[in-house]
C-alpha cells in the first residue's frame, strides 16, 4: 500500500510554489519565474516517469506515450483521465481536462455588477482574468507533462490554455 | 556470480558501474559495458531479428565474452542496466528478477531530488542496495 | 443600496444577511439576502456589529454566572476564552455568532424565529468559506473576497435551512 | 586456415584410375570430374606403371602390435586422395580383344598383373572394350572370356564407342556410372572393415580407435555421406579426449602439441560439416565446448606460448570457416532452439572470434616473451637449432601434429624423432621470428571489417585502442597516437571517462616519446581534469580504475590526478620539465625559446580545464556609458590553479582589459619576446586573488565602458599560468551554459556561472552599444520666397549642443521639392541632378581676392571643429533661372572624436548625420511686354503687314518713321522691387535707332509693388528696309526692396547676408525682329484739338503718294450721329506721284463730350489694300460751348504730341 | 428545577435602580453590575439600529455558552432583565411578572423617586416570592 | 487533545488523499531548485521557512475544520493536536510531544518518519541544509493565526544522520484578542 497524504498538501505546496516564484522572489520577470516553476515540474516529471513505468514494456511510438501520459499518468497524479486527446498527426497533440483538479478551487471574485456594467460582459472580463491567473499555476503541470515524455524520450514542448474554469488543456508539440 | 553491474544513461554515459571483483581489473569491465551498448542497439533496432519479444524491458543475454556472461535491461526512459557475470548457464528468470530489483533500486535513487537525471549516481544507499543484490545472488569475492 | 449581488434570487426568505470579521475587525464578507431596512452606511453598519459582537463577549464573559474568577470587566481575553455566545434575538430579527480559534466570526442574521444555526454556521466555516476561500488559490488570507463559488454555496446551502 | 593442407581444407572426393589407351584419358578424367558425383581420376598411360598405386597390402590387426607412435597419419588422407583409387578401369583397344591370338594373350598376361597389384587392396576393376570405328565384328565368346580372366561380373566390362559422338557420350556416361558405384562400393567397404575392427575393439590402444573412427568418417565423406562421416569424427574428437584424460600426467610439449593438433584436425572437419548443413549456431557451440575443453591443456610453461598459439589459431580458423558459411549460407537465425545456453548474435560474427584471436595474440607474445627470457637465461652456448638443419637431414613428420624426424639419427621413428630440448630450442627460434604484433593487429583489422559490417561502433574503437596498444608496445608510436587520438574522440562524446583516462594516458605517453611538448600538456591538462574520482562506487576501495588496459598512465585516480596536475603546472610555470623519453636526453620543458599558448575554443576536449562565461548585465547601452560586466571561470583541474594575468579581449580592443595578480612581477623580457602581446596599452587592474578553485566559479564583476557603437562582444580570455605560457579560452554567454561537458554527468548541484538568476537566463556575451545621439542642431533660414535671377541666399547654421564636432562635412544640393526623397542623402548626388539642369543652381561667396562675386558650389563644405555648444554659420545661394520650387539640403556628417586609434583598429568611428532640408520657392520678378504704335494721326500703309495678315501678324513698321515702342514692366512677383533702368540696347546703330522718349533721361529706381506696372516709351526709327530688323533687346535692371525685418518673410533675414539681395540684377529680354517697309501711301489726318458744340470746323486727310507712280485711291467715310457733314460719302481719286492729295471736310459736331468722327477708310487699288486710321486718333473732343475757351486757339492745328506717357 | 442567577432593573437612560442576585458563582460587585447594565443598555440600543427590517425593540433574549439572557423593556423604557440557566422555561412570563410587582410596589410607593435605585423591601419580598412561585431555584438564600 | 477534537487517524481517513509520491518529489523538487537559485543553504532554510509560513496560515483553518477543533488557547494541548492530529491529517504519519521545560513554554515534537524525505539523501554539498524546514514554516504560520507567536526550529534531522526528527517548539507570547478600533466606544 503506498503511502498517501492529504490533499491540501499538494495544493499547498502547488499555491505557495507559485506565489514564491511569481509574487516573492521574481515579481517582475514573469517568465523568468514561469522558466522555474516549469523547470520544478520538469524534474517530478521525469522522476514520476521513470516511478510510474517501472513494470511496463516500452513504449513503441510517441503516441503510446502520450496515451500513457493521459491515462495511467493523469490518473495517479490527478485521480482522472484526461477527457480529451486531439492530435494533428503532425506531432501535435492537445490534452483536454475539463475538470483540472488543481484549478477546480480557482475562483475570482464576484462581479460586482447591480451598478451598471452588465454581467456577460463582466463575466468575459472574469474569464480573461481566470486564465491569466490560472495561466501561473499551470507552468507546473506543463513541466510535469514534458518531464514524462522527455523522459520516454519524446522531446517536446508542452503549453496550456485555459478556456472556461476549471477546464483546461496542454498542448503538446513534439520537437523534430 | 555477478563480476560487474551497470547502469548506463539515455545518452549511454555511464550512471553507475561498479564491479565486483577484487583483482585490479576494473578497466575490463568498463570496456566490455561499453561494447554491450553496441548489442543493445541492434536488439532495439531489430527487436524481431533478433527473436526477443516485442518492447520487453529484459534483453536477455547480450553476449558472451571468452570468460563472462553480458546481459542487458533496457527501461521505458532508456536508462541501460548491464549485469556481467561468470555464471555459464543462468535461468533468465532469475535474470529478469535481479534486473527488476535492480531498477527499483534505480528508480528510487532516481527520485532522490538531489539526483539530477542523467548524471551518476553516488547515493551510498544505492551502491547499498545494489550490492545486496548482487550478494543475494551469490556473488562472492573470487579467492 | 446594500442589496448584493445576486442576493435575495431564489435563497431562503428567512435569510437577511451574513457578516464575516477576521479578529483584527475588517469585513471579509457582508453577504444579504433581506434588508429593506439599514440606517447606516455599510462601513458604519458593519463597524457597528463588531463592535457589537466584541461587547457581547465582554457581556456575557464577565456576566458568566457559572465560571469561577473573570478579570474585571474588559479585560483582554486570550482566543477562545472565557464565556461567549451564539445568538441573540429579538423581535424583528436573530443574529447567529460563531468564532473560530483564528478569530473569524461568521454572523448570521435571519427572521426572529430562525432555529439553532450553530451547526450551519459550522458548516458553512468548514465546507464553503475553507474550501473556497481559504484554499482559493487567488485569495490573499486575510483579505475581503468575494469569490463567486463562495457565494453559489453559499445560496445553495442557505436555501436548505428552515 | 589456408596453413591447412588442401586435402584437409576441402571435402575429399574418390578417386579413379585408368590404364590403356592414353590418348582417351583426358576425355574420360574430364567427363568423370563432371559426374554429379565427380571422381578425381589418376590416368596411368600404360599398364607398365601400373606400381604407382599406392596403399599397402592390408593385414589383419591383432592386438599385440605396440600402440603407434602417433594418432593419424601424416600422409594418409594425402595418399586417399591421390594414390590409392577405388577402382581401376582398364581401356582395350577391340582390336586388342578380337585380333589374332598373340595380341589376346598379351591382354590376358596384362589382366592377370593387374589383379595382382589390386589384390589385397580391393580395388574394384573395370574393363572397357573401345571401339574406335563401327567396322570390327562384336565376338561375344571372346568377351566372356575376358571377362572370366578379369573376374568381373558383365555390367563391369563394358564397350566403349569413340567413333560417333553421340556414342562417345553414352558410353562416357555409361564408363562413369559404373566407375561412380563401384567407387562407393569400395569406400563403403573399407568403411565397414574399418568399423568392424573397431566393433571388435581388436586393438591395444584408444589412440587407433581414434584413427580408425577417423577413417571411417573420411571414407564416409568420400561417399558424401556426411551425417556418418560427422558422426564418427565426433566419437573420434570425443576418444581423443579420452586419450588425453588417460593420461593427464604431465606430457612433454611435443605430445600435447600432437594431441592439440589431431584435436584441432577433427574439430575442423566437424565444424566444417555443421557450417556446410548450415547449422550455424550447432558449430558455434561444439566450438565452444572445444575451446572450453582445449583452453585447460597449456602444458609446461616453457610452450605456453605454443597452446596460446593454438588456441588463438583455433579462433581465427573457426572465424574463417563461419565467414565462408555466411558469404554463401542464407542469413543466420539465432536463438534455434537446442540445449545449452543459446547462441548470440554476436557469436555469429566472424569479427568476435577474430577479435578473441587477437586477445589470444597478445596472450602468445606475453608467454613467448617471459619464455623467451627464461630460455635465454638456461640456454647452453653454442647449442643449435638442429631442426634448422639441412633438407636431406630432416625428414616430414610422420604422424599429425608431430616434430620433423632427424633422418641421419637412425631409422626408427623413436630415433629420429627430436628431443623435448631440440624441439622447443627449435620452436623458440621459429617463434622468435614470428612478428606478433602485426599477427595481432591484422587480426584486429579484420576484425575491425567485419564489425563495421553491423556498425558496431563501440567494438570498433575498443578494437582500436587495443590495435593501439599493440602499437605502443612496439613502440610505434606516431601509429599508435594516431589510433588513440580517434578513439578518444568517441569516448569523448560517449564521455565514457575512465577509458577516455586510460587513451589519454597512452596519449601523453606517446606525445612525450614523440617529443611534442604542447600535446603533451594537452593531454596531461584533459587527463587531470577528467571526472574520474568517484567513477566508482563511493566505497573507498574503488575509487581507482585499473587493469593491464590502464597503460602508462597507471591506475587512474583522485591521486594519480592530482600527480599529473602538478607535473604539468609545474612545467607550464616553467619549473619542471619533462622527463626524457630516453636516456641521456634532456626533457622537454617551456622556456622563452619555447612558450607555450595553448586555445582552447567552445568544442575544444580541454573546456573542462578551463571554461570562461560572461554576462554583461545590460543588453543595451548608449555609448560612454558605463556598464558591469560578469566575468566567470571555471577549472575541473583536481587542484587550485593560481593565474598570473587574465586578459579579457573585447571586439573593441579598447575595452579589453588585464587582471594581474598582484603577487606577479612581469619580466622584463615580456614585451621584448614575439609572443601573444598585442597589447601593453591595455588597462590592467590588478586582483590579488587569481586562485581558481576545483570546480567552483570564479567571478569577476567588472565594469567596462563602451565608447563606439555597434555590438561589443567580448571574445576570450586569455590566462598566464606561467611567464610564458598562457591559454587563451573563448567565452560563451551564460545561457548557452549547460554543464561542461564530462563534467555535466557529474552529481552535485550545477550553479550557473552568475549568480543572478535572471541574468544567467538572460545575460549576453555580446553588447549593443547604441548609435550616440547627433547631438547637433542644423538650421536653416531664408527670407521668403525668391526671385528668379536673384543670388538667393541661405544661411546654415550649425551648433554643437553637448558633443564636439570633428572632421564636420557639410553637403547642400537641391532635391525635388517636398516630399523630400527619403533615400540616403548619398544616393542623391549633390547639387541636384535631381532637379531640371540649370532650373536652379547652388553658388558659394566667392573670395575676397576671386574675380567672381559668386562660384558655383562643388564638394562639401568643411565645417571647423566645434567645440560643444559652439556654432559656426555660413551661407549658400540659389540662383533660379526659372520660377521653380526646389527643395534645398544640407547634410552635415561628422564625428565626436578623433578617429586614429580606431583607425588603426579598421572600424573607424561612425560619423553621425544630420539633414536637414529647406523648400525653397522662386517667382518670375518682372514680367515683361511691348508693343509698337505708329505716329499720332499719320498712318501708313504697309503692305508687307497686310499681306501677312492672314499669316501670324508680324510686326511691320514704316521705313524711316519715328514708330513708338512700349515697354510695359509689371511686377509679378508678391515682393515690393526697385526697378533701377529700363533701356533698349540697340542692335545696330545703321539700321534702326532707338531713343528714349520723354525728357527725364533714366527713370532713377522705380519701386514697384506687387502687380504695379511701369511703361517706358521710346522711339523706334527704322533707317532700313528689311523683312527682319533686329531692333535690339530690353536691359532691365532690377533688385529686391530692401525689407529690413519686413513681417511676411518668414525668417528674418539675418542683417549679415542681406547684401545677398544688394546688388541690381539686370535682364535682357530679345526683341523679336520686325518688318520695316517704306509705305506706299501715309496718310495724315489733320482737325483742330477741340470744337464746339454747333460751330463747324475744318478737319482734312492728306493722302501722300510716296511712289513714283499713279495710286488710285476710293475712299468711303461713315457717318456718326455726333457729326453732321457735306461732301461726299465716297469716291474714288487718284493720286499723283509724289504728291499729295488733300481730302477735307466740313463738321458741324451735335454732340458734346468726347465724340468719334466720322471714320474714313482707304483702299489702294493697286495694292488693293485697305486701311482707316484707329478710331482712337480719330475722336475729338466737343465743348458744348465756346464760351471760356480761347478761341484763337481753334487757329493752330494740333498735331498730336508724343511723349506723353499713356497710363492706361 | 431551572434556576435564575440575578435580576437587573435599568431605567430609561441605562442606570441601574436594582440588582439582585440569586446565586451566581463568582458574584458582581457593585461596579461591575453598574458597568454591565450601562453596556447592556447601549448594546440594546445598538441591536435596534442593526436590525434587516423595521419595528426592532432589541434584544430580548442572548444565548450565551453558559446561561441564557431575557430581557423586558416597558414602554417607559425601563429594562428589567434576568439570567437564567440555559434553556429555562418561562421566564418572559416572569418578567411580565416581576414588571407588575415593580409598577404595584415601586412606582405606587410614595417615597420612590423616578429614575432612582429601587429600595423597596416589599417589592424585593414579593419579587421573591414570585419567583418561588414560579418554581425557580435560587442559589444561595 | 482538546476536548470533541476528532482522533487523527479518523480525520486522516476522512479527508481526500493522494498518493504521497507527486508530494514528496514536487517538495524536492523545489528544495533542489532553491539551492541552484540561492546557494547559500542558509538563505534556502529561509525561503522554507518563509513558504512553510505562508501555507500554515492558510492551511491552519482546513485544520480547525477538519479536525473540528472549536477552541485552542491551550499551548500544552496545541502541542499534542500539532502532533497527533496535525501530522497524522496532512502526512499521514504521528510524532510524539517531550523535553517541554518547566514552564510549559517550550517542547519538542518529534517524528521518526515523514513522507518528506523519502528518497532523500543529502550529498554533502548541503550540509547545513534543514530539508524539512517547511514544517516549521507551517507549524509557525498556524500557530500564529490562533494567535500563539512562537519560535519553531529543527534540531535533529534523521537526513543529517540522527536517529529522530526533532522540531523545537517555543512559545513567546499568547496574543489577547482586543478591540481594534481604538476611536470609538
Amino acid at each position: 500500500m503506498a503511502r498517501e497524504v492529504a490533499e491540501s498538501c499538494i495544493d499547498s505546496i502547488n499555491l505557495e510554489l507559485v506565489h514564491t516564484y511569481a509574487t516573492r522572489l521574481h515579481p517582475t520577470k514573469p517568465e523568468l519565474a514561469a522558466r522555474r516553476i516549469e523547470a520544478i515540474g520538469f524534474q517530478v516529471g521525469l522522476q514520476l516517469a521513470e516511478r510510474y513505468t517501472k513494470e511496463r514494456p516500452r513504449f513503441g511510438d510517441h503516441l503510446e506515450a502520450i496515451k500513457f501520459i493521459c491515462k495511467d499518468f493523469w490518473a495517479e497524479v490527478f485521480k482522472k483521465q484526461i477527457d480529451n486527446l486531439k492530435t494533428n498527426h503532425r506531432g501535435v497533440f492537445v490534452l483536454q481536462d475539463n475538470r483540472f483538479r488543481w484549478l477546480t478551487r480557482f475562483s475570482l471574485d464576484a462581479p460586482t455588477s447591480g451598478n451598471g456594467t452588465s454581467s456577460s460582459e463582466a463575466n468575459q472580463a472574469n474569464s480573461a482574468r481566470a486564465s491569466q491567473a490560472a495561466g501561473q499555476y499551470l507552468y507546473f503541470p506543463c513541466g510535469l507533462i514534458r518531464g514524462a515524455l522527455t523522459n520516454f524520450g519524446v522531446p517536446c514542448a508542452v503549453s496550456a490554455e485555459v478556456s472556461a474554469l476549471p477546464a483546461c488543456s496542454f498542448i503538446v508539440r513534439i520537437k523534430g | 556470480m555477478i563480476v560487474c553491474v551497470a547502469v548506463v544513461g539515455q545518452q549511454n554515459n555511464p550512471l553507475y558501474i561498479q564491479s565486483f571483483t577484487n583483482g585490479d581489473d576494473t578497466l575490463k569491465f568498463h570496456y566490455i559495458v561499453h561494447c554491450s551498448l553496441d548489442v543493445i542497439d541492434e536488439k532495439v533496432s531489430n527487436p524481431k531479428k533478433l527473436g526477443v519479444s516485442l518492447n520487453e524491458t529484459f534483453l536477455g543475454l547480450l553476449y558472451p565474452t571468452e570468460d563472462y556472461k553480458v546481459f542487458g535491461y533496457l527501461s521505458n526512459t532508456k536508462i541501460k542496466f548491464i549485469l556481467v557475470t561468470t555464471d555459464q548457464d543462468l535461468r533468465d528468470a532469475d535474470v529478469r528478477n535481479i534486473f527488476r530489483r535492480f531498477h527499483a533500486a534505480y528508480v528510487d535513487a532516481a527520485s532522490n531530488p538531489f539526483h539530477v537525471p542523467g548524471k551518476r549516481i553516488t547515493s551510498p544507499a544505492f551502491a547499498e542496495r545494489v550490492s545486496s543484490i548482487v550478494k543475494s545472488f551469490g556473488a562472492a569475492p573470487v579467492p | 443600496m446594500l442589496q448584493a449581488p445576486g442576493g435575495a434570487v431564489g435563497s431562503s426568505t428567512r435569510m437577511r444577511c451574513m457578516y464575516m470579521f477576521n479578529r483584527q475587525g475588517v469585513c471579509l464578507h457582508y453577504h444579504v439576502w433581506l434588508r429593506p431596512v439599514s440606517v447606516l452606511s455599510r462601513q458604519e453598519d458593519q463597524k457597528l456589529m463588531f463592535g457589537l459582537l466584541f461587547s457581547l463577549k465582554l457581556f456575557t464573559a464577565k456576566m458568566d454566572p457559572v465560571g469561577g474568577s473573570k478579570g474585571q470587566l474588559g479585560a483582554a481575553q486570550l482566543q477562545g476564552q472565557g464565556c461567549s455566545f451564539h445568538s441573540f434575538q429579538t423581535n424583528t430579527y436573530k443574529l447567529s455568532f460563531m468564532e473560530t480559534p483564528t478569530g473569524l466570526k461568521i454572523v448570521l442574521v435571519t427572521d426572529s424565529k430562525m432555529s439553532d444555526l450553530r451547526e450551519a454556521l459550522k458548516y458553512i466555516y468548514s465546507n464553503i468559506y475553507v474550501e473556497y476561500v481559504v484554499k482559493n488559490p487567488l485569495y490573499t488570507p486575510d483579505t475581503p473576497f468575494k469569490c463567486e463559488l463562495f457565494n453559489q454555496n453559499l445560496d445553495n446551502y442557505v436555501k436548505t435551512l428552515s | 586456415m589456408d596453413q591447412y593442407p588442401e586435402e584437409l581444407r576441402t571435402p575429399p572426393m574418390p578417386l579413379v584410375a585408368l590404364v590403356g589407351m592414353p590418348e582417351l584419358h583426358s576425355a574420360i578424367s574430364l567427363s568423370l570430374h563432371t559426374e554429379q558425383l565427380p571422381l578425381n581420376t589418376l590416368a596411368i598411360p600404360d599398364i607398365s606403371k601400373i606400381s604407382i598405386i599406392g596403399g599397402k597390402e592390408k593385414k589383419p590387426v591383432d592386438a599385440r602390435m605396440p600402440p603407434p607412435v602417433g594418432i593419424l597419419k601424416a600422409d594418409w588422407l594425402a595418399k586417399h586422395r591421390t594414390r590409392s583409387p577405388a577402382v581401376l578401369a582398364v581401356l582395350l583397344s577391340c582390336e586388342q580383344v578380337y585380333g589374332d591370338p598373340a595380341q589376346w594373350l598379351q591382354v590376358c598376361s596384362n589382366i592377370d598383373m593387374i589383379k595382382g597389384v589390386i589384390r589385397g587392396r580391393n580395388i574394384k576393376l573395370v574393363l572397357a572394350v573401345v571401339q574406335p570405328s563401327v567396322v570390327g565384328e562384336m565376338n561375344e565368346d571372346r568377351l566372356t572370356a575376358l571377362r572370366k580372366r578379369a573376374e568381373i561380373d558383365a555390367k563391369n566390362c563394358l564397350t566403349f564407342i569413340t567413333h560417333d559422338p553421340g556414342e562417345l557420350k553414352r558410353s562416357l556416361l555409361r564408363l562413369g556410372n559404373v566407375m561412380g558405384e563401384l567407387a562407393s562400393m569400395y569406400y563403403r567397404d573399407e568403411g565397414r572393415r574399418v568399423k568392424l575392427r573397431i566393433e571388435k575393439r581388436a586393438y591395444s590402444s584408444t589412440e587407433l580407435s581414434v584413427r580408425y573412427n577417423f577413417k571411417v568418417a573420411v571414407y564416409a565423406e568420400f561417399r558424401r555421406d556426411w551425417v556418418t562421416a560427422l558422426k564418427f569424427y565426433e566419437t573420434a574428437y570425443s576418444l581423443l579426449q579420452e586419450v588425453i584424460t588417460a593420461h593427464m600426467d604431465l606430457q612433454p610439449v611435443q605430445r600435447i602439441v600432437e594431441l592439440k593438433a589431431v584435436a584441432e584436425q577433427l574439430h575442423f572437419k566437424i565444424s566444417t560439416l555443421l557450417l556446410h548443413s548450415g547449422k550455424e549456431s550447432e558449430a558455434v557451440k561444439w566450438f565452444r565446448q572445444h575451446i572450453v575443453w582445449y583452453k585447460r591443456l597449456v602444458g609446461p610453461p616453457e610452450g605456453a606460448f605454443l597452446h596460446w598459439a593454438w588456441v588463438c589459431k583455433q579462433f581465427q580458423v573457426f572465424a574463417e570457416l563461419l565467414d565462408n558459411s555466411l558469404a554463401t549460407a542464407s542469413p543466420v537465425t539465432a536463438g534455434t532452439p537446442s540445449p545449452g545456453p543459446p547462441v548470440t548474435d554476436r557469436e555469429l560474427q566472424p569479427g568476435y572470434y577474430l577479435q578473441i584471436a587477437a586477445s589470444y595474440m597478445v596472450l602468445r607474445r606475453r608467454c613467448f616473451e617471459s619464455a623467451f627470457a627464461t630460455f635465454e637465461a638456461f640456454e647452453e652456448e653454442g647449442a643449435v637449432d638442429v631442426l634448422a638443419g639441412p633438407r636431406e637431414e630432416i625428414g616430414p613428420p610422420l604422424y599429425v601434429g608431430q616434430a620433423p624426424r632427424l633422418l641421419k639419427r637412425g631409422s626408427t621413428v623413436d630415433l629420429q624423432s627430436p628431443t623435448e630440448a631440440e624441439f622447443m630450442r627449435h620452436v623458440i627460434a621459429v617463434e622468435k621470428n614470428f612478428a606478433h604484433t602485426n599477427a595481432a593487429i591484422d587480426l584486429l583489422t579484420r576484425a575491425h571489417e567485419h564489425f563495421k559490417k553491423i556498425q558496431a561502433f563501440r567494438m570498433i574503437y575498443q578494437l582500436g585502442s587495443e590495435m593501439g596498444r599493440e602499437y605502443f608496445n612496439a613502440r610505434e608510436y606516431e601509429k599508435a597516437k594516431r589510433l588513440f587520438d580517434s578513439v578518444a574522440e568517441m569516448y569523448r562524446k560517449e564521455s565514457w571517462v575512465s577509458i577516455l583516462g586510460a587513451t589519454l594516458g597512452y596519449l601523453r605517453e606517446c606525445a612525450r616519446q614523440l617529443g611534442l611538448l604542447q600535446e603533451y600538456i594537452e593531454y596531461a591538462l584533459e587527463l587531470a581534469s577528467l571526472p574520474i574520482p568517484a567513477t566508482f562506487g563511493p566505497d573507498g576501495q574503488h575509487t581507482v580504475i585499473s587493469g593491464p588496459e590502464v597503460g602508462p598512465a597507471g591506475p587512474l585516480g583522485q591521486f594519480q590526478r592530482e600527480q599529473v596536475h602538478r607535473e604539468v603546472i609545474g612545467l607550464l610555470q616553467g619549473a619542471t620539465s619533462v622527463l626524457p623519453a630516453r636516456e641521456g636526453e634532456t626533457g622537454m620543458a617551456v622556456t622563452a625559446e619555447q612558450p607555450v599558448a595553448l586555445e582552447i575554443d567552445l568544442v575544444s576536449p580541454l573546456r573542462i580545464c578551463l571554461s570562461a562565461y560572461v554576462a554583461f548585465h545590460e543588453q543595451i547601452v548608449k555609448p560612454g556609458v558605463k556598464t558591469t560586466l560578469t566575468l566567470s571561470l571555471l577549472t575541473h583541474l583536481p587542484l587550485s590553479l593560481r593565474l598570473l594575468e587574465l586578459e579579457v579581449h573585447f571586439s573593441q580592443p579598447q575595452c579589453s582589459f588585464i587582471l594581474r595578480s598582484s603577487g606577479y612581477a612581469v619580466p622584463e623580457n615580456r614585451l621584448s619576446n614575439g609572443q601573444g602581446e598585442p597589447s601593453e596599452s591595455i588597462p590592467i587592474r590588478n586582483d590579488d586573488d587569481l586562485e581558481l578553485q576545483p570546480s567552483k566559479w570564479k567571478r569577476f564583476t567588472v565594469d567596462i565602458l563602451p565608447e563606439q557603437s555597434g555590438k561589443l562582444e567580448c571574445l576570450a580570455v586569455v590566462a598566464r599560468v606561467g611567464p610564458v605560457a598562457t591559454i587563451r579560452c573563448q567565452v560563451e554567454g551564460p545561457a548557452t551554459q549547460n554543464g561542461i561537458f564530462l563534467w555535466m554527468y557529474e552529481p552535485g548541484l550545477d550553479t550557473s556561472p552568475v549568480k543572478d538568476s535572471s541574468l544567467a537566463y538572460f545575460g549576453q556575451k555580446i553588447l549593443q552599444v547604441e548609435e550616440a545621439e547627433p547631438l547637433v542642431h542644423v538650421e536653416l533660414s531664408a527670407s521668403g520666397p525668391a526671385l528668379v535671377g536673384e543670388t538667393f541666399p541661405v544661411r546654415i547654421l550649425v551648433t554643437s549642443k553637448g558633443h564636439p564636432v570633428i572632421g564636420g562635412e557639410l553637403d547642400v544640393y537641391l532635391g525635388a521639392p517636398n516630399p523630400a526623397p527619403a533615400a540616403t542623402p548619398r544616393s542623391t548626388s549633390p547639387v541636384a541632378s535631381s532637379t531640371g539642369p540649370g532650373s536652379a543652381e547652388i553658388l558659394r561667396a566667392g573670395a575676397e581676392r576671386d574675380s567672381k562675386p559668386y562660384l558655383k558650389f562643388v564638394g562639401p563644405l568643411q565645417v571647423p571643429p566645434l567645440d560643444p555648444d559652439e556654432e559656426w554659420t555660413t551661407t549658400v545661394y540659389v540662383r533660379w533661372s526659372e520660377p521653380k520650387a526646389v527643395n534645398l539640403m544640407v547634410l552635415l556628417g561628422y564625428q565626436t572624436k578623433e578617429n586614429l586609434i580606431s583607425d588603426l583598429a579598421g572600424s573607424p568611428s561612425p560619423r553621425l548625420r544630420v539633414q536637414k532640408s529647406l523648400c525653397l520657392l522662386s517667382e518670375e520678378s518682372l514680367d515683361i511686354s511691348y508693343q509698337y504704335v505708329a505716329p499720332f494721326r499719320r498712318d501708313s500703309l504697309l503692305a508687307g503687314g497686310l499681306a501677312s495678315e492672314q499669316t501670324k501678324p508680324t510686326i511691320a513698321l514704316p521705313l524711316d518713321e519715328a514708330s513708338i515702342f512700349v515697354v510695359t514692366v509689371k511686377n509679378s512677383s508678391s515682393l515690393k522691387v526697385n526697378l533701377h533702368s529700363i533701356d533698349v540696347v540697340e542692335r545696330d546703330v545703321e539700321v534702326c535707332s532707338v531713343r528714349k522718349a520723354g525728357t527725364r533721361g533714366d527713370i532713377g529706381s522705380v519701386r514697384l509693388s506687387p502687380d504695379e506696372v511701369f511703361t517706358q516709351l521710346f522711339h523706334v526709327r527704322p533707317l532700313v528696309a528689311s523683312s527682319a530688323v533686329d531692333i535690339g533687346a530690353i536691359e532691365i535692371s532690377w533688385s529686391r526692396e530692401q525689407t529690413v525685418g519686413n513681417a511676411n518673410s518668414s525668417p528674418d533675414i539675418p542683417v549679415g547676408i542681406s547684401q545677398g539681395f544688394a546688388d541690381p540684377i539686370t535682364r535682357h529680354f530679345n526683341l523679336s525682329p520686325v518688318l520695316v517697309e517704306s509705305p506706299p501711301l501715309t496718310v495724315t489726318f489733320d482737325c483742330p484739338p477741340y470744337a464746339f458744340l454747333g460751330l463747324p470746323f475744318m478737319c482734312s486727310m492728306n493722302i501722300q503718294n510716296t511712289t513714283t507712280s499713279l495710286q488710285e485711291v476710293s475712299f468711303s467715310v461713315f457717318d456718326t450721329q455726333s457729326f453732321i457733314f457735306s461732301g461726299a460719302h465716297s469716291d474714288t481719286l487718284s493720286i499723283l506721284p509724289k504728291s499729295t492729295y488733300a481730302l477735307s471736310y466740313k463738321l458741324v459736331p451735335i454732340a458734346a463730350g468726347m465724340q468719334q468722327l466720322p471714320q474714313v477708310r482707304f483702299t489702294s487699288t493697286r495694292y488693293n489694300a485697305g486701311f482707316q486710321p484707329s478710331s482712337l486718333s480719330t475722336q475729338l473732343f466737343i465743348y458744348p460751348s465756346s464760351h471760356g475757351v480761347d478761341p484763337q486757339k481753334m487757329k493752330q492745328p494740333a498735331l498730336g504730341n508724343p511723349g506723353i506717357p499713356l497710363v492706361s | 428545577m431551572a434556576s435564575i442567577y440575578n435580576l437587573f432593573v435599568i431605567n430609561k437612560s441605562g442606570g441601574l435602580i436594582f440588582y439582585k442576585d440569586y446565586g451566581s458563582t463568582g458574584r458582581l460587585d457593585t461596579n461591575d453590575s453598574l458597568r454591565l447594565a450601562s453596556l447592556w443598555h447601549s448594546m440594546h440600543a445598538i441591536s435596534i439600529q442593526l436590525s434587516p427590517t423595521p419595528g426592532c425593540t432589541g434584544m430580548e433574549v442572548l444565548e450565551a455558552d453558559t446561561f441564557d439572557l431575557h430581557c423586558f423593556q416597558s414602554l417607559t423604557g425601563t429594562k428589567l432583565f434576568v439570567a437564567s440557566e440555559p434553556g429555562a422555561p418561562g421566564i418572559t412570563a416572569l418578567l411580565k411578572t416581576i414588571y407588575e410587582l415593580y409598577a404595584d410596589y415601586v412606582l405606587k410607593n410614595p417615597f420612590y423617586e423616578v429614575e432612582m435605585p429601587i429600595r423597596c423591601e416589599l417589592f424585593e419580598y414579593n419579587l421573591l416570592q414570585a419567583i418561588r412561585r414560579e418554581k425557580y431555584s435560587v442559589g444561595g438564600r | 487533545m482538546p476536548p470533541n477534537s476528532r482522533p487523527g487517524d479518523a480525520v486522516f481517513a476522512s479527508v481526500d488523499r493522494v498518493n504521497a509520491e507527486l508530494f514528496t518529489l514536487t517538495y524536492g523538487a523545489i528544495v533542489r531548485q532553491l539551492l541552484t537559485d540561492f546557494e547559500e543553504v542558509d538563505e534556502v532554510n529561509k525561503q522554507l521557512d518563509t513558504m512553510g509560513y505562508n501555507i500554515g496560515i492558510r492551511l491552519i483553518d482546513d485544520f480547525l475544520a477538519k479536525a473540528n477543533i472549536t477552541r485552542c488557547s491551550d499551548f500544552r494541548e496545541t502541542a499534542e493536536t500539532i502532533v497527533k492530529v496535525g501530522f497524522k491529517m496532512f502526512l499521514g504519519v504521528t510524532g510524539t510531544v517531550a523535553n517541554w521545560n518547566t514552564d510549559n513554554t517550550e517542547c519538542s515534537l518529534i517524528l521518526d518518519d515523514n513522507p518528506l524525505v523519502d528518497f532523500v539523501e543529502l550529498p554533502e554539498t548541503c550540509q547545513g541544509l534543514y530539508y524539512c524546514n517547511i514544517l516549521c514554516g507551517v507549524i509557525r504560520g498556524a500557530l500564529e493565526m490562533v494567535s500563539m507567536r512562537t519560535e519553531v526550529k529543527f534540531v535533529k534531522d534523521v537526513l543529517r544522520g540522527d536517529d529522530v526528527f526533532e522540531i523545537r517548539l517555543k512559545l513567546l507570547e499568547q496574543v489577547p484578542e482586543e478591540y481594534p478600533y481604538k476611536d470609538d466606544e
